[in-house]
């Protein structure tokens, strides 16, 4: 499909009408894909179980059409959940580099964010935005599980305005986006 | 044969081992027996075999060098702990060289339902140290950790290698001299 | 004492009446309301079908009469009607598993005391899954850069074709049957079988330990739950005496002693012990819970199709579905008699409302077991089938042909 | 980019496979790292592998003053920081010699058996989609959320409470706690006997568990393990019991032990765990109702600045994955000069290199899931 997306949105633009053409087709990409976000089994640490909560039975995620795949391949979405630390950050870039385009990226809890309460700590990355990039940071330590869901529907949001116009987070280019080779 | 006592099993050992006593600074509420390092595996020996501690509950270190290294941490120190203090100056540090590790080892008898203290003083400049991996299998790890954390070699240990930290994080981490050097996360 | 902001006792209401109530207990209260929702939506679905099935005769030869006039040969008008035909059958795979999976997801939500698909589409989350698979449709497809890049390729079809072809003999209507073919039982498992290539090369193809394995237990398990599944449906066969899927649903319409249904599952010993071997093994040939080990999402990552992505990943998804919905029809016309009422009294119910409901039943069946049973392991999995349902299905076949031998005569 | 680099003694025969199980896996319960190898399915040599989540919170222990320290505390075993705060704060108390006063006491005992209760339902639920039933997990979720309301009236947290202070706790219960509280222990134990019905009792889950990871009485003392994981095996050994504190020897309650020290047993063995402590909390409860302690003392004596003498105390509870020890050394700082955490998972995780070799791939998620690790914990 990356070809098509890739093409249509320049061969369309050059017949008149094709704008209104790509605005609908934007309209039903985005409505696809903010209506199924399918994040990654993953959980690093304490906001995880905060995770599990919202997939759970009070706050259920499955009506937003959030459910959990156990593979990168399938996901749309790394909800990094909980504190990255050194050892476990090259691992964290190598599933990051597994998931499909469109790829999106959430920061949950202070620790994602900017370290947390681990701040002076000689084995924690400072924020997960130093090794990818990140779509929603969410505070909190941990965040409950409505604040989450709040994250997801922030997400909905920044889809909802995307453009295959621009190629905005349908092709590799996004990949480059993260900040620097580690 | 069974003692009913600590005391009595102190007794016993301080026959044996002459260099065994009781250690000045007590942790609270427990005997703590001081020993040295070289009788520290024969005495944990006698006791498993003979005094029915038969399980260890803990293997840990603590670096007497003096202050903690500031360095060692990525931000500023803590004002809290520092500004309470005037007399303290943070990147003060002693002499490289200065003080010692202790080995803290901790045994239970559930005979005697008691839990018993060892503390082992460790050179600071070489540190090595006998393992007590033939005695009891749970130090595997925990000595593992003290190699990782403090840099303790732990002499007639089957898998003695880095646990905790990843391989790019130099030096060891929890002695009180450690400076921290950027890495490629750190920046 | 001021509470501050906290939360106090009467601002969060435990309705623990509700779920101390024995209906919610593993019965599952909520679920059989869903049940019954599950069952009016599916027989509005298939009414479509059935009004169609109902017409089509009667539409196929006006539009012959009316092409004949205009000079088309015969074989042209024949070949084009078939790719209509093949046009349905290809669509039916598709809706299937549209709508299984938003039942699934709404069902076992219910089960779990949640709601499941709520936003999307507005009513009840009903557009969750068309939304799902457009997404799948413009996500990137990866290709794993150690994969055996062409099997990783056709392992999809080879896995997805089999499941559409299956469903060629299987009748959804009067006259709305691919291929009315007499041997009918034996092409559906034939063909069937051929899915379990498509899972072993997508094993293999991904480059992938998971997948591999996922691929290895695919091929262990679907290659030997595929004899008892075959031989529990021999004293069907020996009973009704043809391998015509339509003929035996047809065979056991009519009533035993006025009341009790001519199906096959009424017949004691043989039947029940048939039809439930049948279940077991449909379930495992369906690699769903208990038997998902292929798949196993707590073990191998997500199995076969770890290394899937986007639109390969949901070819995989619409195989798995397709035969969860054969299994279904397969069921509902060789235990349940097609499309016989249960009782005399309801016969004004039409026959495919009676087939596709139950059909729909067993699909419900199928969800249930999977969000109740914890996963075999795989070796007890081999066990229980070579030790237990096998020798099983044997001496059923002996029963039957007692059955059919001494008593069948008696009992007419 | 590799993640790390392998390397083996011999090369592998041509029917070995080797397979990293984790970081990321869906049932690794966090980042544990299993380094596998594989004749077919069977494991012929199993290497956890930890440290993806330390995050040197000892190391930071030394930074921190001592009601800073707390915090980090609730960070370690996520999933009962209730009893970590209480290892900690006990700890803190026995350097300094602070008394605790009973009503403090009391409450302590009472989070605490809440707070194991909160964490043996998500050992429940997670073990069951371990196993692959992923019912139990909402059922388990549902009642925990039921803990997580009454923690959040009492301290407006869900999952990390800080609750407990050096000398006693931080506030007192709030005025509808006890009948909400009581709601729940009313409640809770008939739902014990659906877990049963649901997964304990199920004939595959039994056929899953029952004969495999076991453990014997001798291995298990040898490799230093506690809590459930120790007593499925059947040694008596409850810190609750072994050197009361927390009034807990004023409460009557029984050690579920086990006999055949298999994964089943152990995970039994916290089946029945919750049942005994929804009884202690109807005991506190009860004891908290009567009007023999003020009130509002829930700690005393502590200065405002904590600055204990020079000395060491270890203090250790049991908390619910086993025996939880801090170890502290003050120099008469305002921060500790070392604080050593003996992380019981961390220790009960390393027989795992044992017990996994000869089980199946399905065994080794079976075997795992049964030990209830976290990682926080494990890794600090």
């Amino acid at each position: 499909m990356g070809i098509i997306l890739e093409k249509t949105p320049i061969i369309l633009n050059k017949i008149p009408g094709g704008t209104i053409a790509l605005t609908t087709a934007d309209f039903f990409i985005n409505w696809a894909r903010k209506s199924s976000i399918w994040p990654l089994t993953f959980g690093l640490a304490c906001c995880a179980i905060e995770m599990m909560a919202a997939y759970a039975t009070r706050f259920d995620f499955d009506r937003f059409g959030v459910f959990p795949r156990p593979t990168p391949r399938q996901a749309d979405l790394m909800l990094v959940a909980g504190t990255v630390v050194k050892k476990m950050a090259s691992p964290l870039i190598r599933i990051y580099r597994q998931m499909p385009e469109p790829k999106f990226v959430i920061a949950m809890g202070s620790c994602a964010d900017c370290g947390g309460p681990f701040y002076d700590s000689y084995s924690v990355v400072k924020g997960v935005d130093k090794i990818m990039p990140v779509d929603v940071y969410l505070a909190g330590c941990p965040p409950r599980p409505e604040a989450l869901m709040y994250a997801v529907q922030k997400l909905q949001e920044k889809i909802g305005k995307m453009e295959i116009k621009e190629n905005s987070g349908a092709t590799a280019g996004q990949e480059s986006g993260a900040r620097r080779e580690l | 044969m069974t003692h009913h006592t600590v005391e009595d099993v102190f007794a016993k050992l301080q026959k044996i081992f002459p260099d065994i006593k009781e250690s000045e600074e007590k942790i609270k509420n427990y005997p703590t027996w001081s020993v040295s390092s070289g009788s520290l595996f024969k005495i944990c020996e006698t006791l498993k075999k003979e005094s029915g501690f038969e399980y260890l509950d803990m293997v840990t270190a603590v670096d007497r060098h003096g202050k903690v290294n500031s360095a060692g941490y990525l931000t500023e120190p803590n004002p809290c702990v520092y500004s309470q203090n005037p007399s303290v100056v943070p990147s003060q540090s002693p002499a490289p060289g200065a003080g010692f590790f202790e080995i803290i080892i901790i045994l239970t008898s559930f005979s005697m339902n008691q839990k018993l203290i060892l503390v082992s003083r460790v050179d600071r400049t070489n540190p090595e140290a006998e393992s007590l991996y033939p005695l009891f299998k749970s130090a595997d790890w925990q000595e593992r950790e003290v190699f990782d954390l403090f840099g303790i070699k732990f002499t007639g240990h089957p898998n003695l290698k880095k646990i905790l930290t990843p391989d790019f994080i130099k030096g060891h981490p929890l002695r009180k001299d450690y400076v921290h050097k950027k890495d490629k996360f750190d920046y | 004492m001021k509470t501050g902001r906290l939360l106090t006792g009467t601002q969060r209401n435990w309705p623990t009446e509700l779920w101390e109530s024995p209906l919610s207990l593993p019965t599952y209260r909520r679920a059989f309301f869903l049940l019954i929702m599950l069952g009016l939506g599916g027989l509005a679905s298939v009414w479509f079908i059935g009004e169609i099935s109902d017409r089509i005769n009667p539409l196929y030869d006006f539009a012959k009469t009316y092409l004949e006039g205009l000079g088309i040969p015969l074989f042209l008008i024949q070949l084009a009607w078939t790719i209509i035909k093949a046009g349905i059958l290809l669509m039916v795979p598709v809706v299937n598993a549209i709508c299984v999976v938003w039942w699934e997801r709404k069902i076992s939500a219910h089960m779990q005391s949640r709601l499941g698909p709520m936003y999307v589409g507005g009513w009840h989350g009903w557009l969750q899954t068309i939304a799902d698979s457009i997404k799948l449709l413009l996500k990137e497809d990866i290709t794993p850069n150690l994969a055996d890049k062409k099997i990783h390729l056709l392992a999809t079809a080879v896995a997805l074709a089999p499941a559409i072809a299956a469903f060629a003999p299987v009748s959804f209507g009067k006259e709305l049957v691919y291929a009315d073919i007499d041997i009918g039982i034996l092409y559906v498992f034939a063909v069937s079988g051929i899915s379990v290539f498509g899972i072993i090369m997508a094993g293999w193809a991904s480059a992938n330990k998971y997948s591999m394995l996922g691929g290895l237990r695919a091929a262990a398990q679907m290659v030997s739950y595929e004899i008892p599944r075959t031989f529990s449906v021999v004293p069907v066969i020996m009973l009704c005496g043809t391998l015509n899927i339509a003929a035996i649903a047809e065979a056991q319409s009519g009533y035993l002693f006025g009341f009790l249904p001519r199906w096959f599952i009424f017949y004691p010993v043989v039947g029940q012990i048939a039809f439930i071997v049948f279940l077991i093994a449909s379930v495992a040939e369906t690699n769903r819970v208990p038997f998902d080990i292929p798949e196993a999402e707590s073990e191998l990552v997500a199995g076969f199709s770890t290394e899937y992505s986007g639109i390969k990943f949901s070819m995989f998804f619409l195989a798995e579905y397709s035969y969860v919905l054969i299994s279904a029809l397969l069921i509902s016309a060789f235990f349940l008699g097609g499309g016989s009422p249960l009782l005399p009294s309801l016969s004004f119910i039409p026959s495919w409302a009676w087939f596709i409901g139950k059909a729909l039943f067993i699909i419900f069946c199928f969800l249930w077991f999977r969000w109740t049973f914890p996963r075999f392991r795989v070796d007890r999995l081999m066990d229980f089938n070579w030790k237990f349902l096998f020798p099983l299905t044997l001496i059923n076949i002996l029963l039957a042909g007692i059955w059919s031998a001494e008593i069948k005569h008696m009992v007419k | 980019m590799p993640i790390e680099e392998k390397t083996f003694e011999k090369p592998l025969e041509l029917d070995q496979m080797f397979v990293n199980m984790g970081p990321q896996h869906p049932s690794t319960h966090g980042v544990l790292r299993i380094a596998l190898h594989m004749e077919g399915e069977v494991i012929t040599k199993a290497e956890p592998d930890v440290g993806y989540l330390h995050r040197g919170i000892e190391k930071l222990f030394e930074n921190r003053t001592y009601t800073q320290g707390l915090v980090l505390t609730d960070r370690l075993d996520y999933l009962s920081s209730m009893h970590n705060n209480l290892a900690y704060c006990i700890a803190v108390e026995k350097l300094m010699g602070i008394e605790v006063p009973a009503r403090a006491q009391y409450i302590r005992a009472l989070v605490s058996e809440l707070n194991r209760i909160a964490s043996h339902l998500i050992f429940f639920g997670t073990y069951g989609v371990d196993i692959g039933a992923f019912t139990p997990f909402l059922h388990a979720f549902r009642e925990r959320e039921m803990i997580m309301d009454l923690f959040e009236m009492l301290c407006g947290a869900r999952l990390l409470y800080t609750y407990m202070r050096i000398g006693g706790v931080a506030k007192n219960l709030p005025e509808d706690w006890t009948a909400k509280c009581r709601e729940f222990t009313g409640f809770f134990p008939k739902r014990l006997k659906e877990y049963d019905a649901l997964l304990s009792f199920n004939p595959i889950f039994m056929d899953r568990t029952a004969n495999i990871g076991i453990i014997s009485k001798e291995e298990a003392l040898d490799w230093g393990l506690s809590g459930p994981v120790l007593r499925a095996t059947g040694v008596n050994y409850d810190v609750r019991k072994f050197e009361p504190y927390s009034f807990y020897d004023k409460l009557e309650f029984e050690i579920p032990l086990g006999q055949t020290g298999s994964t089943w047993d152990r995970y039994y063995c916290r089946m029945r765990e919750m049942a005994q402590s929804a009884g202690i909390i109807d005991q506190c409860l009860e004891a908290l109702s009567k009007q023999d302690m003020p009130p509002d003392i829930i700690a005393k004596g502590v200065p405002k600045i904590l600055k204990p003498l020079k000395g060491q105390a270890y203090g250790h509870i049991e908390a619910s994955r086993g025996d939880l020890g801090f170890y502290a050394v003050s120099e008469g700082e305002f921060s500790p000069y070392r604080m050593h955490i003996k992380a019981p998972t961390f220790i009960n995780t390393a027989i795992l290199q044992k017990i996994l070799v000869g089980a199946k791939i399905a065994d080794v998620v079976a075997i795992l899931g049964s030990f209830d690790i976290v990682l926080g914990e494990m890794d600090r």
